[in-house]
């Protein structure tokens, strides 16, 4: 089915273990009152992450949600910077001032996390339009929630991408709730693909916790883009463990529903299929799990010594 | 009276609005069964149900549009804004629509809506999580902008503003909700336009609004230690603004101090400041001054956020500038 | 086909005639100086109008554009008080303060013509909403133009009136352009009616010009919203003879496409079945057509001659 | 020098940089073959082709998204939003987005985006297409604000606009584009941040801005007659704002009026009086006034609208009174 090598698996799988500790290790600090503000986690969304961005070529380039440090990750971002930012430290990927909602690493084509839904999705049509002008190669990703789908600038950001046959993959994360909201209350559609149908962008369906089966459609999503196909909006079926941010009472949800997706864990689900299919031995995947944890902490753990920035700081960069 | 908080005051004045008349409904995201992101609805999905209580998906723009149209027909709407941040993606419903239907229509068509939101910065939540917007759309006519700063006000003003027949901006503080204060029991207005003097002084004029009251408060505490004796006003309704109270202050002691969170260019601050000066100009002993955010995006580093916001420590050495330098 | 009486016909025909006659009148006004701003006049969209607002009863309300003097005359307006609005004269339907872009007329049903193209979409739910609280069996109707579906309140609104089941009826007048772009820049849609769709919203679309079938695909649109079924989209193909506005140098279109709709005017096509069915006899169409150019001559009459307002009334009603 | 006017030295603007700069595109309705509905972008779409004169929907958030994406990656768009009023429905992207990612990126992600747009009451186009919104942007920090009136700062500011590795609100006047002047041929900069005195006068400073410098051109000859020396100041910038220049006048003056078309109350006139009451606190003979429109929505009717706006007559009234009263 897929052509792709085991090596991207293999790769995929340590990016997969290299969010979720990332993002296990971003709770402990935020417990710990280390990190203003509120943190919304991608745990459980890692098939989703690795399938859609780690398919992306470097020069390629991304915009995403608050729920996006593992974007960010799977781009290429240093984990030490992402660490920082959500520290508010001097070396962070915006020296300490954007915090875990507003990641930028322009070098490795990270274009902006965004706390206001659905806003940066007309900004990634921009950059897939400046790709266009330049006669570039180069592809634009947006993800963004189910949630999303309801906002305005969803509805003008896909328009827009659709006439100007745009180089652009849009992902919605389908995560079935929006904060505290079941998707059932917010929209009528049985799949979120007739949303984009509406623009005549393609569209499909995927689970989201199969990172094989999201890379495939991404791939050709990408490709397409790339060949100048125009749009392709990609459904991801996934789940986040946690709530919609830490402390959210998690109410309108039963502990079996989040039970039964962690039984379809997307990285559970990678090695049982690397190690069902020889692909990967068990030491294997253990040593780069233990490689991943040791790279997270130790990334945690310089941020954490690192400075803070200077109060001047505080007055430049705003033009 | 019995102490409650902030949060709980408002749910109060939410309570016996929906109880007394049919016509007040609630409308927003995530306060049906959930509550509110800030618990200000808690309970009330329970009592009065999902047709009163309306949950709406992410989309401002839509639900303001709808709160608009159902206000047009002699229905009294409070819409929920989760964080006056997301106003903006909605600002033609709430600037161009329900300000300006009233005189668009002569008269002939009013729109009794709420806009309850929360602004303010402190708790780390970056540049688009932290503004306050309140100098913003006092400048559209059309609408009441209020902000209460303790829990008695905001169940009055919240009271006052769903009894009003046009729109009223309702501005309520991120990290006042657990603020605690005697609350009168049933229904208790408290009429919109009116600043309350918080602490009578006769030097020092000190205007302050939502949470800066607080910082005000402290000011004066401060100052009266070095014999200086500040009066704190909590202006409570930025539009329409009580020139009376504030001028009949200056008068008094011929010094003012402006705190507010928004930022210091082109807020409210500068409205008053110029409006005091015309009124007050041979009472003012020194340019009125204003204490506010300074001119940049609210960082996320907790320490910068601080030193971007107003401070006790700015308003008490202002005071103490203006009572020394002039 | 259609169940609805010949009677009908004959006081759609009326009402189409006073239309046009309005705005040709008004036309000539603002070439003489005595309207302000812009002026969008509806000629040839008359079928449109009368197949739509002509089906609801007097209890519903209807929000539109802009270009809706026309539908508040259909919905229970005085060509006088409209007359004396345009004119900004104190008798006019917001006392001459609204304009000609600002029409309300709460007691008709007219909830609103709006100059932010989107904006009335929403509140017209929020009146279907309003409907449905109180248990009332009055219906919302919203006129926009093709341009209007790619803002972001159209989006929103529709998204809202679907999942809350709303008695609303979406009128889209799709006219082949937004102001100077024709609709083929702005969508890649061959029917708006997949716009809708993507809500979950039943959709039709239907000869414009020909009042008729708008009239039967309204009158069940409204019959089912009445009967608590929900909402119904219906894009009407329609043209203006007119440019956007006034002053409009119309560069974008040929003479021969104004010819070609100017040949299927909904006016004309009705008058030909008339009296083609013997439903009404020449004479008969042309008493009508004469009482109506009478009345609306007088309105026009009556309204310049009338008192401007005072200048304290510029200083009221603003809360 | 050649005498052209305003909508052309802007079409001028535009044409020179991007014959200049390929980076530089334009964006917006009906801009393309049809030219603009105020005629700005004549031409260019002959010239430069539909890659680079993007025609859009009616879709102000979609495409000032695009313009904001695009500009990240050092593009330099230029979008033209038809009516200020409608920023409205796009103020996210300007408020947060456009002005807040310098800030939010800790500089890493700059915005050159100019929004070009044109705004004013005069015309008889009613409440929501009559609006001056630049105080509103103003306050926000990371956007710079400016209103050119005469048309050789129209060809200049705007390229200087272009040239800015921020984000730029550029307003234009509706009843300014046929305003003809002398307009410098090529290239032609003139700095953002840089008030123009444009007549010198002894003993009354009026502040102006936009279509309104025109009124206090008009109303200092009206003072003349009457003995009163009036110095006119157009100050183009509102952000960030020349008080070098305004703090020079009144000192010398020692009176001031501003004048603005954006609604009195919380306006940038009371932010211009604010600073003005402190850095010139002892120069100041009388308090700065402020002739402005009234705080109502705009009329339709022509004289209420003239009403509402205003008048050359207010200030030469408001001049003459700050000379006999103080
Ligand atoms: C315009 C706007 N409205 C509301 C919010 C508050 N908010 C933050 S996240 C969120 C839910 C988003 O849900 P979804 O799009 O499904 O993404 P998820 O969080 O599930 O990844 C809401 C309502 C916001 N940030 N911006
Ligand atoms: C939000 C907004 N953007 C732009 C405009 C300017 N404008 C007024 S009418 C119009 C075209 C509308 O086209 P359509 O929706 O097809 O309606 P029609 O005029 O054809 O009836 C535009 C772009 C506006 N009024 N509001
Ligand atoms: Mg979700
Ligand atoms: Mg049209």
């Amino acid at each position: 089915m897929s052509q792709t090598q085991p090596d991207w698996r293999i790769d995929a799988y340590r990016d997969m273990v290299r969010i979720r500790e990332f993002e296990e290790t971003s709770a402990k600090l935020y417990t710990q009152g280390l990190v203003g503000g509120s943190l919304h986690l991608a745990i459980g969304q890692e098939g989703t992450i690795m399938g859609t961005v780690g398919a992306l070529a470097s020069g390629d380039q991304i915009t995403m949600t608050y729920r996006g440090r593992g974007h960010a990750l799977a781009k290429g971002a240093d984990p030490f910077a992402l660490f920082a930012e959500i520290l508010g430290r001097q070396g962070g990927t915006s020296r300490g001032k954007g915090g875990p909602m507003h990641i930028y690493d322009p070098e490795v084509g990270v274009m902006g996390t965004n706390a206001i839904v659905g806003a940066g999705i007309p900004i990634a049509v921009g950059l897939a339009l400046a790709a266009k002008m330049e006669g570039a190669s180069r592809v634009a990703m947006t993800a963004f929630g189910d949630g999303a789908v309801n906002q305005g600038a969803f509805h003008e950001g896909l328009n827009l991408a659709a006439i100007w046959d745009l180089p652009i993959v849009f992902v919605c994360e389908n995560n079935l709730y929006s904060e505290m909201t079941p998707i059932k209350d917010a929209v009528r559609n049985d799949s979120l693909t007739e949303r984009a149908q509406a623009y005549r962008i393609r569209a499909v369906t995927v689970d989201g916790n199969d990172v094989e089966a999201v890379r495939e459609v991404a791939e050709q999503a990408i490709a397409r883009a790339r060949a100048g196909e125009g749009p392709t909006f990609i459904e991801c079926m996934t789940y986040r463990y946690v709530g919609h941010m830490l402390g959210d009472p998690e109410t309108y949800r039963s502990k079996e529903e989040v039970q039964s997706w962690k039984e379809r864990d997307p990285i559970l689900l990678l090695r049982e299929k690397l190690l069902r299919e020889k692909a990967a031995t068990k030491t294997q995947l253990d040593a780069i799990e233990a490689a991943a944890r040791e790279e997270i902490a130790q990334a945690a753990d310089s941020a954490q010594k690192s400075p803070e920035p200077q109060l001047e700081e505080a007055l430049d960069d705003v033009f | 009276m019995s102490e409650i908080s902030y949060a709980q005051a408002l749910n109060q004045a939410l309570d016996l609005a929906m109880a007394a008349d049919p016509k007040v409904f609630v409308i927003g995201e995530d306060i049906g069964h959930h509550g509110g992101v800030f618990g200000v609805t808690k309970g009330l999905w329970e009592k009065y149900g999902a047709q009163r209580i309306i949950d709406t998906p992410i989309s401002e723009t839509g639900f303001l549009g709808v709160a608009v149209g159902a206000a047009s027909v002699a229905f009294r709407p409070v819409a929920e804004i989760m964080w006056v941040d997301f106003t903006l993606v909605a600002m033609d419903q709430i600037v161009n629509q329900a300000a300006k239907t009233s005189y668009m229509s002569g008269g002939r068509v009013k729109v009794p809506l709420v806009i309850r939101t929360q602004e303010g910065a402190g708790r780390g939540n970056g540049a688009q999580h932290s503004q306050s917007l309140e100098s913003m759309f006092a400048q559209v006519p059309g609408l009441k902008v209020v902000a209460p700063f303790d829990p008695a006000d905001a169940k009055g003003l919240l009271t006052a503003a769903i009894e009003d027949d046009g729109p009223v901006l309702f501005l309520e503080h991120k990290l006042l909700y657990n603020r605690k204060g005697e609350v009168p029991e049933g229904r208790h207005v408290v009429p919109i336009g009116k600043a309350r003097v918080r602490r009578e002084g006769s030097q020092l004029t000190l205007i302050a609004l939502s949470r800066m009251v607080a910082y005000a408060e402290e000011a004066a505490a401060e100052l009266a230690k070095e014999g200086i004796d500040a009066e704190v006003i909590d202006l409570r309704s930025v539009v329409p603004l009580d020139m009376a109270t504030l001028e009949a202050s200056l008068r008094k002691t011929g010094r003012a101090i402006i705190v507010h969170e928004a930022h210091q260019s082109f807020g409210w601050g500068a409205e008053v400041a110029a409006r005091l000066m015309d009124s007050c100009f041979y009472d003012l002993i020194a340019p009125v001054q204003r204490v506010a955010s300074k001119d940049v995006p609210f960082p996320f580093n907790r320490t910068l956020e601080a030193f971007v916001m107003p401070s006790v420590a700015q308003i008490v050495a202002t005071g103490r500038s203006l009572m020394n330098d002039y």
